[in-house]
């Protein structure tokens, strides 16, 4: 098994996060991880991006100029790395912010209104964890309990910030498995 | 009486020891020690009070003081 | 000890306090930045002591004090904060003191940018400040391998009482991956320097310094420093291959991050039936000059790939004297793909 | 019976310096030394040694010794005394390694509340590489650098160093003495006795700068040449505390309390 993913928005939308989780998830259970973000003048403002491979094998390069899948949770992030995505690979768009689309025949493209999800569990702020949990509904990289347990261990002691993350990762992932989408 | 001592070999003959001593009992030799230097002599030791500023402005620790009774204190050091 | 996610800067911080140490004088620079920041919140928890200096140089010179203290010692910087930092690193080598420091490379010359780059190999290896001296390079390629390494070059530079350097890169420092440090050393435990400068209680004073205006007294130390380095050569060269095989169509030359890039190239051509073998330094110096070239006696060509316009390329063609080496590079900052590797791969077997 | 009232201290080593006849360097040295043999603190003391005349200290003083990069003996010391707090620490620089190449060192050392001492030796010229201007040249003053004088129009008006580390917020011990006029050396020794026990307590950063002579530089004997330190250094460098750990914090300081 390999997956790679980049991870894209603005700043602030908890990009970086989800990777982060979604790797060490997967550690958790076992796999390889790599873990690597944009760092720079990137970070102050503008996008931010991470990419994560997930293997079971020792992971060589930790640069993907060509991921098997993308997360876009904005519109210049879909423009930029959505043509860099792998022929018959995933893209898991934002719908809520993004109205267009690839315009690739060759990925899977699934839509996720991953703000309005969020805002109807009570935070806009928890999109980007409704689309972590499509994510994994998706791709079953590592199993949804790891991902709660490593959201935990992320915002101990605010239980609040739990509780709606937990609610985010769980809606996510059923809109996950209903896209019944195989990659 | 108050003693003082200079290690000529120590001297680099600078002369500042001369011109602090209150007695002006210190001359320079007329002949040099083994570094080349003049160095500086006690003319007239039984004029010393022991106030040791010869020795407190040698840079080169070439002066000893020793006191048998009475001294003279012109600076608490 | 299970594994944890941790960045690359951060598991250095981390694995200098498993070596057992518990001071850090740095001085904030990206992309190594986290180093500073880890430490200046984990310290307080196993009595560490960080300060942030004015400068690189002076950094470098508190990390100089605090060796000739006898404690182990850290400092982290990027590539401008290293050229400040030259002038202890010289110190050091010549008065003979043990000190680890970290450089996390980004692009140069000059200000240059904060994207990784491997431009300051020569630097490390060749350059690292003024007069006749060497220091230990020490190059990872995972976040494992810099906690491995960090817990390393404090024990080799006690045991060779000279300054030893890691040098990574952006990607090394900014990735997170799952590490697994090593027991926790006691700094108490430490072998004593009985050469430090502890106060001269019942001993007659010990004097710490780089002059010797004799030049029989300055040759003797560097006779001196020649030894201790030929000695370096013969028993700490260390480094990996990959798909090494007897009649290679090509042999690939790389280290940290770039061998990584090269190993997923390597694998790709592999399914195609093209046999690539790749060897990588760990030691930049004392570079593997006998094991690079056993590989090239296996291989039809050689190629050198680096994030710079060529600088490791040197050490290739001493290691295989007579052979052609190539070269692929990129510099600025941009790290190549697998794919542009892999095609450049293909093109020089294909010529 | 003759009681011994002055001979040379045992924290200084029973060798002849390399100083020029009646430099200063050989007094200041003497009164540290003595300074220290008082308060007990030989076996316990580090010094940093500079580069300029003093290059060679380490040489003089019967103590732990290193050897710094030029200027930054303060950042040097920072790192021994950190790392081993029970020493006492000192430096010993002078004109061009304190107020020129090492000023970034300096002030953050003091302004970082450094429990080390600094010697601070300023006799107007760079002596070691053979009579430059330094930062601390007066006026008009020759030097072989300024040929014709220091031109305050191109090279600014003298570093006064009490004068601007006395302005850190952070308490510290700052006093200019002088071992150029016999009776202010013990007064000099004074200055030196309180900065060292201020380190012992464990209380401030101390500096204690030396107004000093430098006779072959200079071109006068060591007479004149300390007559000229008083005629022509002392207006613009005045001796006293500058600045005492007792002082109070400047009006305005909101500090923040802590939890204790």
């Amino acid at each position: 098994m390999l997956t790679e993913v980049v991870m894209a928005g603005f700043g602030g939308q908890g990009l970086m996060l989800i990777g982060k989780l979604l790797a060490e998830a997967s550690m958790d259970e076992g796999k390889e991880v790599c873990w690597l973000p944009s760092y720079g003048p990137e970070m102050r403002g503008g996008t931010a991006n991470c990419t994560v491979v997930v293997s079971d094998n020792p992971v060589a390069s930790p640069v993907i100029n060509k991921p098997r899948t993308l997360v876009a949770m904005n519109r210049p992030s879909l423009e930029k790395f959505g043509p860099k995505v792998r022929s018959g690979g995933l893209v898991l768009i934002n719908s809520s912010l993004i109205d267009v689309n690839t315009g690739r025949d060759d990925v899977t493209e699934v839509l996720i209104a991953a703000n309005e999800e969020a805002q109807k569990i009570g935070n806009d702020k928890a999109a980007n964890m409704v689309i972590l949990g499509a994510y994994i509904g998706i791709m079953e990289v590592c199993t949804l309990d790891s991902v709660i347990k490593w959201m935990e261990h992320q915002f101990e002691g605010k239980q609040k910030i739990i509780d709606l993350n937990r609610k985010a990762l769980e809606r996510g992932f059923e809109l996950g498995k209903a896209a019944e989408v195989k990659v | 009486m108050p003693m003082i001592k200079v290690h000529k070999e120590t001297c680099k003959g600078c002369e500042l020891c001369i011109h602090a001593c209150p007695q002006e009992i210190l001359v320079m030799s007329k002949v040099l020690n083994k570094k080349g230097y003049f160095y500086a002599m006690v003319e007239d030791p039984g004029r010393c009070i022991g106030c040791a500023m010869c020795a407190l402005t040698c840079p080169d620790v070439a002066i000893e003081v020793g006191v048998q009774g009475t001294r003279y204190v012109l600076y608490e050091y | 000890m299970a594994r944890v996610l941790m960045k690359g800067n951060e598991a250095i911080g981390e694995a200098a306090i498993r070596a057992g140490c518990r001071f850090f004088f740095g001085y904030p620079i990206t992309p190594q930045s986290e180093v500073p920041e880890y430490l200046a919140k984990r310290f307080p928890e196993v009595d560490g002591h960080f300060i942030q200096a004015e400068s690189e140089v002076a950094a470098s010179n508190m990390i100089y004090g605090a060796a000739c203290s006898g404690t182990r010692v850290l400092t982290t910087s990027s590539s401008p904060g290293i050229s400040l930092m030259s002038e202890a690193i010289s110190y050091c080598a010549g008065t003979e003191v043990p000190v680890v420091f970290v450089n996390i490379v980004r692009a140069g010359p000059g200000l240059g940018g904060i994207l990784p780059s491997q431009g300051d190999y020569w630097q490390a290896t060749r350059g690292m400040g003024h007069g006749d001296f060497r220091i230990l390079v020490l190059a990872p390629n995972c976040v494992q391998e810099a906690a491995d390494l960090i817990m390393l070059a404090f024990d080799l530079a006690d045991k060779y009482t000279n300054p030893v350097m890691i040098l990574g890169d952006g990607i090394i420092g900014q990735m997170m991956e799952p590490v697994e440090f090593g027991e926790m050393v006691d700094p108490e435990t430490l072998p004593e320097k009985p050469w430090a400068l502890t106060g001269a209680k019942g001993r007659e004073p010990n004097i710490l310094t780089s002059l010797f205006l004799d030049p029989n007294v300055l040759e003797a130390l560097n006779q001196r420093l020649l030894a201790k380095y030929r000695q370096m050569e013969a028993v700490e060269k260390r480094w990996e291959t990959y798909n090494i095989s007897d009649n290679m169509d090509l042999a690939v030359y790389a280290w940290g991050t770039m061998s990584r890039i090269g190993k997923t190239a390597i694998d790709e051509l592999k399914e195609r039936g093209i046999e690539i073998g790749l060897f990588r330094p760990i030691t930049l110096y004392p570079y593997p000059y006998e094991a690079a070239g056993e590989v090239a006696s296996k291989a039809k060509k050689l190629i050198s790939i680096e994030l710079s316009t060529g600088q490791m390329i040197d050490d290739v063609r001493l290691a295989a004297p007579g052979r052609e080496v190539n070269f692929f590079g990129r510099q600025g900052g941009i790290v190549p793909t697998p794919e542009d590797v892999r095609d450049e791969f293909l093109k020089l077997i294909e010529s | 019976m003759i009681e011994t009232i002055f001979s040379r201290p045992e924290s200084l080593r029973e060798v002849s310096t390399h100083y020029c006849p009646g430099c200063t360097h050989g007094i200041t040295h003497r009164l540290i030394a003595e300074v220290l043999d008082e308060l007990g603190l030989r076996e316990r003391t580090v010094g940093v040694a500079p580069v300029g005349c003093a290059v060679l200290a380490y040489n003089y003083f019967n103590c732990d010794f290193a050897e710094a990069a030029h200027g930054r003996a303060p950042a040097m010391a920072t790192g021994i005394k950190r790392c081993r707090p029970n020493l006492i620490v000192f430096t010993y620089q002078g004109d061009g390694d304190l107020a020129s190449i090492g000023t970034a060192e300096i002030f953050h050392a003091a302004n970082r509340g450094e429990k080390f001492t600094v010697i601070f030796v300023n006799n107007a010229i760079y002596g070691m590489t053979g009579g430059q201007m330094a930062p601390t040249t007066m006026p008009n003053q020759k030097a072989t650098t300024c040929p014709f004088g220091r031109d305050v129009e191109t090279a600014g008006y003298p570093v006064r160093v009490c004068e601007v580390l006395s302005k850190i917020t952070t308490p510290s011990y700052i006093a200019r003495v002088t071992a150029a006029v016999p009776k202010e050396i013990p007064r000099a020794k004074d200055a030196l006795r309180k900065a060292f026990q201020y380190q012992a307590e464990n209380r401030c950063f101390s500096l204690v700068e030396f107004v000093s002579t430098c006779p072959t530089n200079w071109g006068m004997n060591p007479l004149k040449a300390c007559e000229w330190a008083v005629s022509d250094m002392m207006p613009y460098y005045p001796l006293g505390e500058f600045k005492t750990p007792d002082d109070p914090l400047p009006a305005g300081l909101n500090l923040i309390e802590g939890d204790e």
